[in-house]
């Protein structure tokens, strides 16, 4: 028989004002094996704990139950409370009674009974808890990184100047990200170029940084600390040892028509191309889709003109398997299709671009060679608009219910930027509100109206028509004056929402990181550990978890940093020790739980039992603790209950069910 | 009957085989009962007529334990069971000489009976069946007292054997989830009274789990203290219920739906609709399956497909 | 019971740790409200709810109960739900057939983002057994005193 | 001797059943088990065992012992009532009645079981001659006689009526209460039916099977008897012929957990079962042919060596009809005569 004592916490108010705290007190006491029960303030504050631990010492507790918050926020906290009075912490429950309870219910006596009964369920559950004892595994002290942008490049730095190595997996030719696409950032407008180049090369030349290009990361398995990976290094046909970045087989090359991804299609490349001038590395891959070589068998070219001898039309992708001690996911964003949005015109007129293709047009480097002009008829425009929140803050099911956060800040900048270059242009902003929450930042957009004359003007757009003189005519309502507008442009530029690249989907799988209904990579906790996974050993940098601007990805980077090393530090790990455990006496070596299981953490072994004097050779279910995550999935797949959830058993479950149901 | 017995003597005689299981004579015709023969002595007490209902493959879990091999004779529907026990490595395949044995319907005297015939002194296994009883001799149509299982026969092929001996048949005459879609068809109330009629005479023998080759926990759930739910008493009508749907659900996917489990209940209790409910709404949902079919395929339950339908179609009109 | 009291069942809903209990966590902390009938019992994942477990809450007294998981394609541990998918799917439709009102069980799929919904999952589900009444069907006569 | 038109029956039941409660064979879902009459009910003379024997009407296959109920950390304890109203079990064949004999002399000796004590004192029993004995039937072995079953009443069934016979005070209370359907009848329908059972039970394949050696001085003998080990072997391990035999009186006692307090009940057990004994240790028969052989020994050589003699079977043959198997007591029985044991 345990000896439980129950600990309601009033939370302040948050508690005590919905839930009469001494009621759940009393009623506690009533139940089978509580010795003790008692009320207090702030039961996770020091003194909170220093009562549970009193009350461990003095009435010999083998259990505690505490009702306050969700598990979630402090079940860990009460759980090192109970070790250190030297109870096991896994002999800790929580009732749930503020999130499930008295934040939801108003009527005293309602929430009051409710809370009752929570705390039942809690205490007949850990009337069966059993101490658990937490295992160990080793740490590989190197750490991968998924994602060549700013985030995952300041990660890897961050993790490789703390001594550790780490590699990066980048799936494009070229380090760099979005960052790379962009002119100038806000609110400096210092040249993205000029200080993203420089990190970059910081990378490239970093001795405990190796970085994988052109690059997908295939197959995970394992676990924090020891994760297996298969990474994919697709065939560049390039040899990269050779190759001396001359740059003379793009100029050669005879397929010039592909799409460029870095200018986001407003221009073309070569077969065989570096995305960029600054490509790190600066080795150019063929595209096999496009090289007429790889499409006919005729051409050669690069081969020919190829002085190193680099081109290796025979190459083949390899498969790299690396071990990982953490994952940092940095998978960073792309900007959302505009299929949906017929009324912007985006697919009629090349006139109405988005941001990002903006910022290729302001790019000295990019199709335009920075002159901004019209992309249909090269004209220099002379009235633009900008549309916010194209499919941001979106109500249907068109586009995204949050705010993509940059868009505020980069349409000042670019509107800041044209009336700065081109003073005979209009520039007019339709926006719904305008968010400026950073440093400098609303200083800066004040500077775009005030300074520069650019023209906001708060409402929505409802169309946006070709017309035949080449022109765009914009239809919108102005909230403030409570108008209609129509007025013409030369271009029509959309701040199209952000979203998590598609790979991340993928990504998150193999992972199993737990990702929320917009792909974004949910956190392990949304406040307290932001840039962490619940998924034990990965980490998130950058706009894979949330929508952000540079100097967040770049700190939330460092950030995850920090976590990487703080696990690669460590020789051991403790491993979670509510794993599934057959018992061998009830198992009959079906096969069945090992074919549910994720992880491939049950085998099979033939082993001699004595089953109550019967004394036999059975093939019977082995759990590798180490593997083992405890899901549960086995312990359903169990007809006979062999198989059972430490830390949640079916006998424990089953209390709890009886409990509430009482 | 004669070639089977020698040939099985044969193979008990030259050694390849340690054992048989077959059947015994019984005190009549209708009542084999399933044995093992170790010595061509027992073998004169072999039997295989059209009676001989017992899907034997059960018993080739234990038979695994013992030294040596065992013949084990096997009719079409049997040797999915014993597929599947294979799958589940409860038995060993290497410890087996399957004689995959003919089957044309196997004959129930509870049939015979339910035609209203009483103290049946003797009974042959022709068609038709002509039947001796203390109250006058009569004769049965071989159809009428085959037995409900076999109306709905899976097919004359075995899945798995080492040699055949005989003639099989299939005898299907009936659409196997009639039954199944009439209860659907039923409201809520005309199904529940329907079970709860049915079940209210269940008196938890467990003759159907101890006989059903899915069912071959070494200790079911309902005896084990892992759950609470070790319950022997029919105080409350829950408890049949509780009973024979987990049952069931422990078997979806691994029932080849031989039948025994309604062949053998005492009280006539037609269980095999649990498990053919589950067959069909497995065969709708996610694809035809028969366990037992193929040793190496993925059992339904322990696999899935993203674009699974949602439990939610239960109550937006039933699967159908 | 007399007439006149309002019917006030008893509800279980199992949430997986990962996505549906922090659901509801996330409906309590934005005090979404939902009748206080529902108790909540915290499992891994959805997928370590047996149906033993189900038919347990009906034997007990329950009137009803819902099962919350991650969205599929979501689970924590990548592929429980599905499986949860299957064998609920399972379940209930066996429920149907021997003649249980079949609104008594439910699953939804509810991320650690959807506060909302869970508070309107359980206020519907809610609705929904109040007007299917008092399990009569499922449950263990020896627990109705 | 009385007798009432069959198509009266039914008045018969209602007049019985407004002064006290009335069990009988009734078909429901296609089998006829002893179950309590209601207007609506199936009536089932015809089949002549029912799945069940008459056992639940005096020891239920489960039932309260007492209830515990919890109040804070106080527990009391309060005993389930005992049978305090009469009640009439109709339609028992003359083998049901000696199997209730049998259990009496389990739970009616000392200590007397008040639960089963209860209800034999305020049960009556009315019997029914068995008029068309079937194939398994060899109640006659053990000196019963279905033409003319023990019971408080007696009755026959013929074509047209039930003749009805008190026999014990208790049958003659009962047949004042329904004395206003009844009329006096002749022996003659009666003698002629029992003469006509007893020629077919001499034309019953079973009927004069010989119990030799079977017998409380059996034990050594028949116990090691290496015929066990190939007997057993078809065994399912279920409970079937436990569970429809009118004398098997081995039960479990368990407890329930009703929310609010707990349920004492005990419910019928089977020795076929794994867990039948189970203790901490494990089981003290740890295999099934033990478990098999326990069965046969107790009905056959235990019961007898302590019950002067008295067999705990009463060849009703229900085991024999049900087993999955086909295993019965009387292959058993033929086995050990063929070795001429």
């Amino acid at each position: 028989m345990q000896r439980i004592g129950v600990f309601v916490c009033h939370c302040g108010s948050n508690i005590a004002a919905t839930v009469d705290v001494k009621k759940v007190v009393e009623m506690a006491r009533m139940e089978p094996g509580v010795v003790f029960a008692d009320d207090y303030q702030y039961m996770c504050s020091e003194a909170g704990q220093a009562k549970i631990g009193a009350a461990i010492k003095e009435h010999n507790l083998t259990g505690i139950v505490v009702c306050s918050c969700s598990p979630r926020m402090h079940e860990t906290t009460f759980r090192s409370c109970a070790k250190r009075y030297g109870l096991n912490p896994y002999m800790v429950e929580i009732a749930n009674i503020r999130e499930h309870c008295s934040w939801i219910h108003k009527d005293m006596q309602e929430a009051t009974e409710k809370a009752v009964i929570l705390a039942r369920a809690a205490i007949a559950k850990v009337n069966l808890n059993a101490p658990l004892q937490a295992g160990e595994s080793r740490v590989t002290k190197r750490a991968l990184v998924i994602g060549g942008g700013i985030a995952g490049i300041q990660t890897a730095l961050d993790i490789a100047d703390a001594g550790y190595e780490v590699d990066i997996v980048e799936k494009t030719p070229s380090i760099g990200g979005r960052m790379s696409q962009l002119d100038k950032t806000f609110p400096t407008l210092d040249c993205s170029a000029c200080i993203l180049t420089p990190k970059m090369v910081d990378a490239a030349g970093h001795e405990k940084i190796k970085i994988y290009t052109y690059s997908e990361v295939e197959k995970v398995s394992g676990f924090v600390g020891d994760f297996t990976v298969d990474i994919r290094k697709k065939a560049r046909s390039v040899d990269a040892t050779k190759c001396t970045g001359c740059g003379v087989c793009q100029e050669k090359c005879p397929s010039k028509k592909t799409p460029s991804e870095f200018n986001r299609g407003l221009g073309n490349r070569s077969a065989i191309y570096t995305p960029f001038a600054q490509a790190i590395p600066n080795v150019p891959v063929i595209d096999r889709e496009a090289c007429i070589k790889f499409k006919t068998g005729k051409c050669g070219v690069c081969e020919k003109v190829c002085q190193a001898g680099a081109i290796d039309y025979a190459q083949q992708d390899e498969i790299i398997t690396e071990k990982y001690g953490a994952i940092v996911v940095a998978t960073g964003f792309d900007t959302i299709k505009l299929d949906k949005y017929d009324e912007y015109a985006y697919n009629q007129s090349k006139d109405v671009i988005t941001s990002l293709e903006l910022e290729r047009v302001m790019n000295a480097a990019g199709p335009t060679k920075g002159h901004l002009e019209r992309l249909s008829d090269g004209k220099a425009p002379k009235e633009i608009v900008f549309i916010q929140c194209v499919g941001s803050r979106c109500a249907d099911a068109r586009g995204k219910g949050y705010c993509s956060k940059i868009c505020c800040m980069y349409t000042a900048k670019h509107a800041m930027l044209i009336r700065d270059k081109y003073p005979d242009v209009n520039v007019t902003v339709f926006y719904i509100d305008v968010r400026t929450p950073g440093k400098n930042f609303d200083e800066f957009y004040r500077r775009a109206v005030e300074e520069y004359g650019v023209n906001y003007i708060k409402g929505q757009v409802g169309k946006v028509a070709p017309q035949p003189d080449g022109s765009l005519l914009v239809q919108a309502a102005d909230l403030l004056d409570n108008r209609q507008i129509k007025m013409k442009a030369d271009m029509v530029v959309l701040a199209t929402a952000i979203e998590p690249d598609p790979s991340v989907r993928g990504i998150a799988t193999m992972l199993t990181a737990s990702i929320d209904t917009n792909n974004f990579l949910t956190e392990a906790h949304p406040k307290l550990r932001p840039v962490e996974s619940p998924t034990a050993g990965v980490f998130l940098s950058g706009v894979c978890q949330g929508p952000k601007d540079i100097p967040e990805t770049v700190a939330q980077a460092g950030a995850a940093a920090v976590k990487v090393i703080g696990l690669l530090a460590k020789d051991k790990l403790t491993t979670n020790p509510c794993t599934a455990k057959p018992d061998e006496l009830l198992c009959n070596g079906c096969g069945n739980c090992a074919k549910v299981c994720p992880y491939g953490a049950i085998t099979y072994e033939v082993r001699q039992i004595n089953d109550h004097g019967i004394r036999e050779e059975r093939r019977l279910a082995t759990v590798n603790n180490a593997l083992c995550q405890g899901c549960g999935a086995c312990t359903v797949t169990c007809p006979s209950g062999a198989m059972d959830l430490q830390g949640f058993s079916n006998r424990q479950l089953i209390a709890e069910v009886d409990a509430i149901c009482r | 009957m004669q070639g089977l017995k020698a040939r099985a003597l044969e193979l008990l005689n030259d050694g390849t085989v340690s054992r048989v299981l077959g059947w015994k004579i019984g005190e009549n015709t209708y009542d084999p009962e399933p044995a093992f023969f170790e010595t061509a002595e027992a073998m004169e007490q072999f039997v295989y007529n059209n009676f001989c209902a017992a899907n034997l493959s059960k018993y080739m879990i234990e038979a695994s334990k013992l030294e040596g091999k065992t013949l084990v004779c096997l009719k079409p529907c049997d040797s999915y069971s014993f597929n599947q026990l294979l799958a589940e490595h409860r038995i060993d395949r290497e410890k087996a000489y399957i004689i995959g044995v003919g089957c044309k319907g196997k004959l129930s005297i509870e049939k015979v009976k339910q035609s209203g015939l009483k103290g049946i002194l003797s009974v042959t296994d022709t068609d038709p069946l002509k039947v001796e009883t203390l109250y006058g001799d009569a004769e049965v149509a071989y159809k009428d007292a085959m037995l409900d299982r076999c109306h709905v026969c899976k097919g004359k092929e075995h899945v798995v054997y080492d040699e055949l001996y005989g003639e099989s048949e299939d005898t299907s005459d009936a659409d196997r989830f009639e039954q199944v879609r009439a209860i659907e068809a039923m409201s809520p109330e005309e199904k529940f009274a329907f079970f709860q009629a049915e079940l209210s005479k269940c008196i938890r023998c467990n003759a159907c789990r101890n006989v059903c080759p899915a069912c071959s926990c070494r200790k079911c759930v309902f005896d084990s203290n892992k759950f609470d739910s070790a319950q022997k008493a029919n105080v409350d009508s829950f408890e049949e219920k509780m009973f024979h749907i987990i049952r069931a659900f422990h078997v979806a996917g691994r029932c080849t739906d031989c039948g025994e489990c309604s062949r053998v209940c005492p009280q006539g209790i037609p269980l095999h609709l649990f498990n053919r409910k589950f067959i069909k709404d497995i065969n709708a949902l996610y694809g035809e399956y028969q366990a037992g079919a193929d040793v190496d395929a993925k059992g339904p339950l322990t696999s899935f497909t993203t674009e699974d339908a949602e439990p939610g179609v239960v109550s937006q009109g039933g699967i159908v | 019971m007399s007439v006149n009291e309002e019917f006030r069942p008893k509800i279980v809903a199992f949430c997986c740790n990962w996505c549906s209990y922090a659901g509801a966590d996330l409906a309590g902390s934005s005090r979404l409200a939902y009748p206080a009938d529902v108790k909540i019992i915290r499992v891994p994942c959805s997928c370590r709810v047996n149906p033993m477990f189900i038919l347990r809450a009906f034997e007990k007294g329950a009137d009803g109960v819902i099962l919350c998981g991650c969205h599929p394609g979501d689970c924590h541990y990548s592929t429980g739900n599905y499986y949860t998918r299957r064998r609920m799917t399972m379940l209930f439709s066996m429920l149907d057939f021997i003649g249980v009102e079949n609104g008594r069980t439910r699953v939804e799929w509810v991320s650690a983002a959807e506060g909302v919904k869970f508070s309107t999952t359980m206020n519907d589900f809610v609705a929904k057994i109040r007007s299917l009444g008092k399990n009569v069907r499922l449950g263990d006569l020896r627990c109705k005193d | 001797m009385k007798k009432i038109a069959i198509t009266k029956l039914n008045d018969l039941y209602a007049a019985i059943a407004q002064n006290q409660s009335l069990l009988l064979p009734i078909k429901r879902a296609g089998q006829t088990n002893f179950g309590i009459w209601t207007e609506d009910a199936e009536v089932d003379l015809q089949t002549l065992k029912t799945v069940k024997s008459a056992k639940d009407a005096f020891f239920p296959q489960s039932e309260n012992l007492y209830t515990c109920y919890k109040d804070g950390k106080k527990i009391s304890i309060a005993p389930e009532k005992l049978q305090e109203e009469s009640f009439v079990v109709f339609g028992m064949k003359g083998c049901d009645v000696r199997g209730a004999m049998v259990l009496d002399k389990v739970f009616l000796a000392n200590p007397v079981d008040n639960y089963y004590a209860a209800r034999r004192e305020h049960g009556i029993i009315v019997s029914l001659a068995c008029s068309q004995p079937e194939e398994s039937c060899f109640c006659k072995a053990f000196g019963i006689d279905c033409a003319e079953p023990e019971g408080d009443v007696v009755t026959w069934l013929t074509a047209d009526y039930l003749y009805w016979k008190p026999v014990t005070e208790k049958g003659e209370a009962l047949t004042a209460q329904v004395a206003d359907l009844l009329e006096d009848a002749d022996d003659k329908a009666v003698s002629e039916q029992k003469a006509a059972i007893a020629a077919t039970v001499e034309k019953l394949p079973y009927a004069n099977i010989s119990l030799e050696g079977w017998n409380g001085d059996a034990l050594k003998e028949k116990f090691d008897s290496p015929l066990w080990e190939q007997l057993y072997k078809p065994c399912l391990a279920c409970g079937t012929c436990t569970f429809v035999c009118p004398t098997c009186q081995c039960y479990d006692i368990k407890d329930y957990d009703t929310g609010n307090g707990i349920q004492r009940y005990r419910c019928w057990d089977s020795c076929m079962y794994s867990d039948f004994t189970m203790m901490a240790h494990g089981n003290n028969r740890n295999s099934q042919m033990q478990r098999f052989r326990q069965r046969f020994m107790h009905k056959l050589v235990y019961f007898p060596a302590n019950n002067d003699g008295m067999y705990s079977c009463v060849g009703c043959g229900r085991c024999v009809d049900k087993c999955p198997s086909h295993l019965n007591i009387l292959k058993v029985i033929k086995a050990f005569g063929k070795e001429g044991k």
